[in-house]
């Protein structure tokens, strides 16, 4: 049965996607606990698959009995195997803490809802765990689409931001494709691991670099690097809660792996950083990303809309990280986005949860909370914590990584920005932080009915436990964070590196 | 010099971390309190079985996980670590029964939330105080900073408000945009992070890389309130009188020295800074914020504000002691921070005490107090007389080292530096004391119908003011230790 | 100079490509109103299927279907049929390409519910008249 | 640009890898049209994705449009059958409904044509046939599961463009199509599920022939029709249901 883990983690949650779309006519009960098994299936056989890397190297699976550069093959090694870990726990920690809220909003349409939740993210395992690049197409194409269709559900603006997340993420997904193009035409092969191999015996390099070009702008779109990224603040701050603390920890990442999995795979890691000329470039675009993006957030008064720049200034940090080019700041760059996954999800879902009392996220709205919701509030400090870099939370561990990083490739421009933006990050959270702990708890928004006051508590049980989980392994990652390097990432990031370098 | 493998060190720090549960569930108060003193018990005691293994010459160490190669979560108990931690666990007690009798006083809201905090603060102090590496201290170091940023805004009023984000400005500033760069350059350089005796830069160190990394770590750590990072401390003065007794004379601004201390000797190293001429450096910055402190505290009205600053002179005079690199002067740094905890704490308890008894915070409105609360003021003499440096009070001693030290390093004006700042002390002290007894009838301000702070403030009070005089005669535990210390640091 | 347009003869199709992708490009961009946006996104779609398509051509190859006299007893070679994967691809490229139009259509027709006009500058107009409301 | 020039056969793009399909189809799967051997077999996990993002599709129409609650229209249009005569009811009036001489017909007015209902009536059948045989043939002919499936799926719109909405969701309701979509790429996925039951990787038909004694190259065959009727049902099921969502808004009272 071991054999079969690779398929199951994908297949599962589609089986399961289909069973809950017909569930949501005949009995909506049934919907969150078919979601729930096919995750918590998929979450094990992706912990399974991980030790059998671990135990045996690299893991390929021949999709319907054919070798690779003629079949599809899906390629696991240590990179995406944790990967494919951090996203089947998003996904279970996100299902269970919105599920009353799912519930609420979306009453008779929640098969449909449960079902793209389910869709969404067998496309992001899809992409994560697939050796084909254009397979990475099809799967990036059913996450995105899913994508749109939650984002999209929020009121108001959210529909029209919805439809330019789609305009741009259409743009990325053809620039993507386009570049895959270019590779088929110059290889005549589709396998990335079969490509690789082609690529160095070519004697013409002006269409790999044009696909490479392709492909990163495709990306930079997809994953929102600075110049790239008005579609973000909008599509994140206008969606429902449900969908957006589900996007906004996976997306961007996977769409960095993808970048990740192209230099280290595809195009191998000395094309990419000295015969393009670019790293240089890109290096640059990331400083300005982590800048521009921790200045814009200071603006914002709304709590959403600035944790959706805080993201964009992430993008920052892992893309900057991982074009210096070094062993430390690749390191950097992976580790920070398991780290980063997880401190989004913990910071969403606390917001997630402060609005499913407050119904507002702007900051008026937040006063006082420290009194009236103390856990969420604990859980949100140290989401914030982990964000800003501070030792006990994993956030620290990949920032000394990215500083080390930084400092070794003698980009100090980037070790500035580094530390500039977690400064900001200190201004923006305890500037929340204040307003919710000092100001008394106004209870305006509860203005018509006036026993409020003993009304208003925590929030409910089950968004309450996964954030606390979340917190909780935010430290546990922060303490942990050696093995999670030197088992998992270094194996998984070194070899390309050494082999070229 | 054996290691002994030993968890006590872990335990003495996760002692008052356990107790917060306990604490933030019980409906009591005092059942709260009992709690507390329980753990600060605990935690003395286990400090203090770890004293003669000490004295004896080994250390015990623990590594808890691995962070990055070469550095790993590890805790070490050695003579400094050990006289810093014995200092903060004692007085924990002490200052738990004081706040029981404040708090009830002035029947503050949230007491709950104070304990818990003030629990945590102390488990960092002492994880700054046993830890092995600079990681491990800066991680005790944030959370101490962390830990600390509730209480000094205990009151959540705007003034608190404004002066915790100053408090966090300065302080997370410091420590994310300065020390932080300079760790991960060091850990570049030498690959690991450890205090080793000789410091670690064994290749010596170009200048032009040395100077910018010691100036990041000693004004990083603005918790050591060296004069340009020192603004936060007077603006922390909002916080309840314990706090600032406990944090601001014991618990955080020693942290902020010990780090320092522990850069000096433990990452460079004395030889490397002797060569390159860093001490006299050092000795000129800490000169110039004793020096620029005492005056600001001569003009300080508010009684806790002028204690701020003179808490910020003293601070540099255990710098001083640091940079001289010469032995009696490490020992009088060391020596320092012992006598001058306890003299602050009693200054910073009697001021307490006469808010809960009268209310008045200025001095101006203090004349002829001494009447009204005559053991109060006798503890503010004799603790201002340790802080001064005075024969029969503790401080005297670890001052003397000092100026020994400045002898033996040569450093001349040093030594004027130490003598016109005592004066100076004295200067902002004496007068207090003076105007309080020895007043006509006329200009005194109180028709006796103040009477002594309660109980529960008074002994604490009297109990630090007669340990100071005790030092004096028996300064054996601190004055061993430190020299011990020293010994392992020089001798290398 | 005839080598320049021998260049641009032989290779025409990926000329066409391109000029297709800017002109989708540019109505995206430019264009007010969402419906044209939404078609000049279907033309910068169809252009890169249609530079995959031309790659699949072969001088006189037959379409990519094995004839009836070809079952088995003798050898198939290549040369004679297209490529066939390119068409499989597109074939999924179609289809994706299909379901974005579908789910663009739908969120403008959710647009046009709410704010019932399609010009972009009018519903952000709208937008911000409740947005100020709001405050 | 030094790409190969249009239709060369050595450019690297038909000298790698697509030699072998055209080679080895036949023998691997017995199925001539070489596109629908690729599409199905080798290359059959893209095309799971690809029904799965039709069906996506399907999904976001509905989450973003359907609209359950009942507001009803200002003005509803009452046409009598045999005399050709509309009513128009204000909001509020009692409308006809009992009697089967009047039939409820879209506010936008259309015309009444018998001419285009009666024509419609006859051609939909033959187009219907036709679908299934694209669908069927996709061995042999040009064709296959998607091609089919959007023939179908037309066919049923042409109904509803020439009748009105309602008379389509009586024959075919939103509920079914949803179920049938889900249903379509149930079979696809079962059948990989299967194999992946019988021991083979996913999608591996040839251990069909366990179960239908047939050799592994005929099971492969089998296996691709099999998954082109799961695609075509679940194309045709979606494009209905799109069709509903979008042309009436979410309200699926009144469409084109």
């Amino acid at each position: 049965m071991s054999a079969q883990f690779p398929a199951l983690i994908i297949i599962v949650p589609l089986l399961a996607a289909l069973f809950v779309n017909i569930a949501g006519w005949i009995r909506r009960s049934l919907c969150f606990p078919t979601a729930l098994a096919a995750l918590v299936v998929s979450f094990l056989s992706a912990v399974g698959l991980m030790g059998r890397v671990m135990a045996d190297g690299d893991v390929i699976y021949r999709m319907a009995g054919w070798d690779p550069p003629w079949g599809i093959a899906l390629h696991i090694d240590h990179l995406n195997g944790i990967i494919l870990i951090l996203i089947s726990l998003v996904a279970i920690l996100n299902l269970i803490a919105h599920r009353t809220s799912a519930a609420s909003q979306f009453t008779n349409r929640l098969g449909a809802f449960y079902a793209l939740y389910l869709l969404f993210v067998t496309g992001l395992m899809g992409i994560v765990i697939t050796g084909d690049t254009f397979n990475l197409y099809v799967l990036l194409e059913i996450s995105s689409l899913s994508g749109y269709a939650l984002l999209g559900m929020g009121g108001g603006r959210a529909t029209l931001s919805s439809l330019h997340y789609l305009f741009l993420g259409t743009i990325g997904a053809s620039f993507y494709l386009l570049g895959i193009g270019y590779l088929y035409i110059v290889t005549g092969s589709l396998n990335m691991v079969d490509i690789a191999g082609i690529l160095p015996a070519l004697e013409n390099v002006a269409p790999v670099k044009v696909s490479f070009i392709l492909c990163l702008v495709g990306l930079f779109i997809k994953m929102a690097l600075f110049p790239l990224h008005t579609w973000l603040p909008n599509a994140y701050s206008h969606a429902p809660n449900p969908a957006a603390s589900l996007i906004a920890p996976l997306t961007t990442k996977v769409m960095i792996y993808i970048m990740i999995r192209l230099i280290l795979t595809v195009y191998q890691p000395d094309f990419a950083f000295i015969q393009m000329e670019i790293a240089e470039f890109i290096q640059w675009l990331a400083v300005i990303a982590i800048i521009a993006g921790s200045i814009l957030a200071y603006k914002q008064n709304r709590l959403k809309r600035m944790l959706s720049y805080i993201i964009v200034v992430e993008v920052g940090y892992m893309v900057g990280g991982f074009w210096l080019g070094n062993a430390a700041g690749m390191t950097g760059a992976v580790l920070h986005v398991l780290n980063d996954a997880m401190m989004t999800l913990c910071v969403f879902l606390a917001a997630g949860a402060v609005m499913s009392r407050v119904q507002f996220d702007e900051f008026k709205h937040l006063q006082g909370l420290f009194g009236k919701m103390p856990y969420t509030m604990i859980a949100f400090v140290v989401g914030a914590l982990s964000i800003i870099g501070v030792p006990p939370t994993c956030g620290f561990f990949s920032k000394w990584y990215l500083i080390s990083g930084g400092i070794n490739a003698g980009h100090y421009a980037f070790v500035a920005a580094l530390i500039i933006s977690s400064l900001v990050n200190v201004l923006l959270f305890f500037r929340v932080i204040e307003i919710s702990y000092f100001e008394p708890f106004a209870n305006h928004h509860h203005s018509h009915n006036h026993h409020a006051e003993s009304l208003f508590q925590e929030a409910s049980l089950d968004m309450l436990v996964p954030l606390l989980v979340t917190a909780g392994l935010l430290i546990a990652m922060g303490i942990y964070a050696h093995i999670l390097v030197t088992q998992f990432i270094e194996p998984a990031v070194l070899p390309s590196l050494m082999g070229s370098l | 010099m054996i290691t002994i493998i030993s968890i006590k060190p872990l335990i003495a720090i996760l002692v008052s971390l356990l107790v917060i549960p306990i604490l933030a569930s019980s409906r009591k108060p005092n059942v709260r309190e009992a709690w507390t003193f329980a753990a600060a018990l605990i935690k003395f005691g286990i400090i203090a079985s770890m004293v003669p293994a000490v004295l004896a010459g080994h250390t015990l160490e623990l590594t808890i996980v691995p962070f990055f190669e070469g550095i790993d979560f590890k805790l070490r108990v050695d003579a400094f670590g050990l006289l810093f931690a014995l200092v903060s666990s004692f007085l924990w007690i002490v200052t738990s029964a004081y706040s029981i009798g404040y708090m009830r006083g002035l029947d503050e809201h949230s007491q709950t939330r104070y304990f818990c905090f003030f629990a945590a603060a102390l488990s960092a102090t002492v994880g700054v105080a046993f830890s092995a590496n600079l990681l491990t201290m800066y991680i005790f170091y944030e959370i101490l900073s962390l830990s600390t940023y509730p209480l000094v805004t205990h009151h959540q009023d705007p003034e608190a408000r404004s002066s915790g984000r100053k408090y966090l400005l300065y302080i997370m500033g410091g420590s994310i945009g300065l020390v932080l760069p300079a760790m991960v350059a060091v850990y570049l350089m030498t690959g690991t992070l450890d205090f080793a005796s000789g410091g670690i830069f064994s290749g010596g160190l170009a200048f032009a890389q040395a100077l910018p990394l010691l100036l990041m770590f000693v004004f990083g750590f603005s918790k050591a309130a060296v004069m340009p990072m020192h603004a936060w401390l007077p603006a922390a003065m909002v916080a309840p009188t314990p706090v600032s007794a406990l944090l601001h004379a014991v618990a955080v601004v020693k942290v902020g020295v010990f780090c320092v201390f522990r850069v000096i000797t433990g990452l460079f190293g004395p030889d490397l800074l002797q060569a390159l001429d860093f001490g006299t450096l050092l000795c000129v910055i800490a000169a110039i914020t004793i020096l620029v402190s005492s005056l600001i505290a001569l003009s300080q009205d508010n009684l806790k504000r002028r204690l701020a600053f003179s808490t910020i002179g003293q601070l540099s005079y255990i710098v001083l002691g640091a940079a001289l690199l010469s032995k009696s002067g490490m020992t009088g740094g060391m020596l320092h921070i012992a006598m001058h905890a306890f003299g602050k704490i009693t200054l910073f308890f009697c001021a307490g005490a006469i808010v809960v008894a009268t209310g008045i915070k200025n001095i101006s409105e203090m004349v002829g107090i001494g009447k009204q609360m005559p053991l109060t003021m006798a503890a503010f003499f004799i603790g201002s007389l340790s802080v001064i440096g005075l024969p029969p009070c503790g401080g005297f001693i670890s001052k003397w080292h000092l100026a020994i030290g400045t002898i033996e390093a040569e450093q001349f004006t040093m030594l004027a530096v130490l003598l016109i700042s005592s004066l100076l002390n004295a200067a902002y002290f004496l007068p207090i004391v003076y105007r309080a007894f020895f007043c006509t009838e006329a200009e005194s301000m109180f028709e006796n119908q103040f009477k002594e702070a309660p109980g529960w403030c008074l002994a604490p009070l009297l109990a630090t003011a007669v340990i100071s005089v005790l030092l004096f005669f028996y300064p054996q535990p601190f004055l061993t230790l430190s020299q011990l210390a020293v010994s392992r640091i020089l001798g290398g | 100079m005839p080598d320049l347009l021998s260049l641009f003869l032989a290779k025409y199709n990926y000329w066409v490509v391109i000029f297709l992708m800017m002109i989708g490009l540019y109505a995206m961009m430019a264009k007010n109103n969402l419906v044209k946006k939404i078609i000049g996104m279907n033309i910068f779609q169809t252009a890169v299927i249609l530079f995959y398509v031309s790659i699949a051509t072969k001088h006189d190859a037959s379409i990519p279907i094995i004839g009836h006299g070809h079952n088995g007893h003798h050898a198939i070679h290549a040369a004679d049929y297209m490529n066939p994967l390119p068409h499989v691809l597109m074939l999924t490229a179609i289809v994706v390409s299909v379901a974005t139009l579908g789910v663009a259509l739908a969120l403008a027709v959710k647009a046009y519910q709410q704010h019932d006009t399609l010009e972009e500058d009018e519903i952000i107009e709208q937008l911000k008249t409740d947005y100020l409301s709001q405050q | 640009m030094d790409f190969p020039a249009y239709g060369d056969p050595e450019s690297p793009a038909s000298q790698h890898v697509s030699p072998y399909y055209i080679e080895k189809a036949i023998e691997d799967t017995a199925v001539p049209n070489l596109v629908t051997a690729v599409l199905a077999d080798y290359r059959g996990y893209d095309t799971l994705f690809e029904t799965a993002v039709i069906f996506t599709a399907g999904l976001a129409c509905f989450i973003l449009l359907r609209r359950f609650r009942r507001e009803p229209p200002q003005f509803r249009l009452y046409r009598h059958l045999d005399t050709g005569v509309t009513l128009i009811i204000e909001q509020g009036g009692k409308e006809p409904t009992d009697s089967d001489e009047f039939r409820r017909i879209d506010s936008q007015w259309v015309p009444y044509d018998l001419i285009m209902q009666k024509a419609v009536g006859l051609v939909v059948p033959f187009l219907q046939l036709f679908a299934l045989y694209v669908i069927a043939h996709g061995h042999h002919s040009p064709g296959g599961g998607f091609q089919g499936g959007v023939i179908f799926g037309a066919t049923l719109i042409l109904i509803a463009i020439s009748n009105d909405l309602r008379s389509t969701t009586r024959r075919i309701s939103e509920t079914i199509s949803s179920k049938l979509a889900s249903t379509g790429v149930l079979i696809y996925a079962g059948t990989g599920a299967l194999c992946l039951l019988l021991g083979a990787n996913f999608l591996n038909y040839s251990q069909l022939s366990k179960l239908i004694h047939v050799s592994t190259v005929m099971a492969r065959s089998h296996g691709i029709l099999l998954i082109e009727i799961g695609v075509g049902l679940a194309v045709a099921a979606v494009m209905i249901w799109i069709y509903y969502n979008l042309v009436s808004a979410g309200r699926h009272d009144e469409g084109l």
